[in-house]
């Protein structure tokens, strides 16, 4: 089984409307080929769930400029001036999500979960809507789960398998919205043989990728 | 003080604060500039929400390596004895309660300990990122800010932003003084010399608590 | 057949449902059979609960490392292009819908597709374990068994015994047939030529659909 | 900072009543060496949380045979004959939670959630006594956290500051249970110096460990 193809077939996956993830944070965990592949196709009307969207140029955030974006559920847009700009002006809806909770949403989504009741956001905006559960005299939000009909996440070394490891600070959303959606794409710096990777060292089994694009030469 | 003294001076104090072994997130801004600051003999450990603990100094400008950012996205290092994780195990750790302290900024604070730093309707809104689950999560939230915005107070009686949290501020530290939020109020534990408890009340629109043993603010 | 024929029987047949590069887990006893029964050309990926992907065979006695164990505890291996995991992936992988087909033995099955496979009352209570989570969260669910427990059914209108899931059972294989649940009742797809279509129902409280297409049972 | 001690000094601080964890799946990563000196030293009324109860003369099933669990909240008791004994005979409270919902349970303990919804265990005798949450309409049990006085938990190669790296199948619920209790004990294959490992490498980072045994020698 060889899970290789080509950034173009990848691509192909990303259809108009789709709801996507992106993994990374400020672009460090980007799968930066594949976002200057869907910039240069310019698909369109994407619902985007992403820790932030980076900054103009560099990452996740060129999708935002190029307005392929039309819903967006983020936990920081501050980075990129284009993001507040299509907020205020309406072009882009904009769901802001708490960072720890964004996470558990999607590991939630992943993992079968109905949702998690987290401390974070109660009596704030962010309770707004939902339900509010009382455990031992706490109150907690109840959050749902998150998915995506494609994922596009980073990894460092990546065997034909769809095994991954990450490098430094690059795992952020990766590992979990490798769980999340029901295509999973990942851009990997380096593609090794199936064996290579020691069993130990496994961070994202293969079992959830469903296909490897080479990002090395970018 | 200039503006760039008042804050080495902020954070300067906040750092007394920080204790051997502890594990720290700092915000970015002011806070980011108390891990200059860190006592001798005390050994924290930092960590960055975007996924590591044992963030180091900015490397030198021939080993960048944009793999290794801070939650700011700048280049970073990793001290030996770090470790690298993902969103979700970071916030494991925030909201888990396994930071001892986090020093943040704020918009505003009021006498309740709720806390508002992350938008200004009809004007700021970039998101709250790891600020909500870090207040929420943090075994103690540490205010570092200049204690007033262009003169008006930022310490209130009761916040008028929108908040980040609600009662989970512990400490704030300005260039006036050192206040412990309590459920009776904001004690002024230390003062700067340089200004009385008069003017620090004035430039506070809560009603301080002026602790019997008051002390002079020393960083 | 005899008892180790009729298991070796209806091990083989539930091998054919499992296709190419399907992730999947199978439980302790007559379920493990079916690993050795894979037909060529098809490679799956056997799932081991306690914490990995890419079960592989017993070891030889002197390669023996009890740091590698099924979740029967029992010494095996790992295949290259496997992974070890914890506990909490290891149920992401199983709740979240990532097991393409999960064969577990049973106590009694009903034809509303409910389970019970992990407790008589007053008698045997090892635990679920993770039976609970693979039939909830596992594709597709192949309950591998004999027809009959000491002549008396096992496929029931109503279970009675205490449940381990509710309509989650997709297809039973036993010596005699194979059966898909469906929303209408039990369908009997294929037959075991050494039995009639009448001698399948007289060991089967819940009246079977007959398939239009009814095949022979073929290993 | 160095966090060694002794075998002596680890299992005193587990006293009689306490609830504690213990990382293992049928033995597979129990920290045998603390496990024997607390069935030698006779700690008892001890809630123990854990995947299983091990076999009578293997690992954790030996504080069973030895009588020191009170309350036991495990997943499967099946192949330690004495737990299904002192479970019948009323000698030990048993309470049984589905595996996955155990893993939940425990990391949500970790990680500040007040609990997680599952669909693992409706309509079964899991579901009694808990509540019911529809969403989107389908149903889900809560499930609260799990927290434990002390976790005594196992890792192949340990720095000094107990980042903890595993090999195996032993990480079940080690990994869960180091972020779980208000003290961890790690018992040690390896123990190496800080730097030894990699910062990519790290699984448990060493924040969550409070003390460190050698467990090399057993």
């Amino acid at each position: 089984m060889n899970k290789v193809i080509s950034i173009e077939e990848a691509i192909s996956h990303v259809k108009d409307g789709m709801t996507i993830m992106v993994g990374g944070f400020l672009g460090c965990g980007n799968p930066h080929k594949i976002i200057d592949a869907l910039v240069e196709k310019g698909v369109k009307d994407l619902t985007l769930i992403c820790n932030d969207t980076s900054f103009v140029d560099y990452g996740v955030g060129k999708l935002i400029v190029n307005k392929q974006v039309k819903k967006l559920i983020a936990s920081h847009v501050g980075t990129n001036k284009e993001t507040g700009n299509q907020m205020n002006s309406g072009e882009m809806e904009v769901t802001l999500v708490p960072q720890g909770t964004l996470a558990e949403r999607i590991r939630a989504g992943g993992a079968g979960l109905g949702g998690i009741l987290t401390p974070t956001g109660i009596g704030t905006v962010v309770e707004e809507g939902k339900q509010k559960i009382e455990i031992d005299g706490k109150e907690y939000l109840l959050e749902l789960p998150l998915r995506a009909d494609v994922a596009l996440i980073a990894g460092h070394t990546v065997d034909k398998m769809g095994n991954i490891v990450y490098y430094g600070a690059t795992r952020n959303f990766n590992t979990l919205m490798a769980t999340a959606a029901d295509l999973v794409i990942v851009e990997a710096e380096h593609i090794v043989e199936v064996g290579e990777i020691d069993q130990n060292d496994v961070v994202t089994p293969g079992l959830f990728v469903d296909y490897i694009v080479d990002g090395g030469d970018r | 003080m200039d503006k760039a003294q008042i804050k080495e001076f902020i954070a300067k104090r906040v750092a007394k604060e920080l204790k051997d072994g502890d594990i720290v997130n700092l915000g970015i801004g002011l806070p980011t500039m108390v891990a200059n600051f860190i006592p001798e003999g005390v050994n924290i450990f930092l960590q960055s929400e975007n996924g590591f603990i044992g963030l180091g100094p900015a490397p030198e400008q021939d080993k960048v390596d944009m793999h290794i950012v801070n939650a700011g996205g700048q280049p970073v290092t990793i001290l030996p004895g770090g470790a690298f994780f993902d969103s979700a195990m970071s916030f494991t750790i925030i909201r888990g309660g396994h930071v001892d302290v986090t020093v943040l900024g704020a918009l505003q604070v009021d006498e309740e300990g709720n806390l508002a730093n992350w938008m200004i309707p009809g004007k700021m809104v970039p998101g709250m990122g790891g600020a909500m689950d870090l207040v929420v999560g943090a075994k103690k939230v540490i205010i570092a800010m200049e204690h007033t915005q262009k003169g008006n107070p930022k310490i209130l009686k009761k916040c008028t932003l929108p908040l980040t949290a609600v009662k989970q501020v512990d400490m704030i530290i300005t260039e006036m003084g050192v206040m412990e939020v309590t459920d009776k109020g904001i004690v002024l534990k230390e003062i700067n010399p340089e200004f009385t408890v008069e003017q620090v009340q004035a430039a506070t629109e809560a009603k301080l608590i002026i602790a019997d043993d008051l002390k002079p603010m020393e960083v």
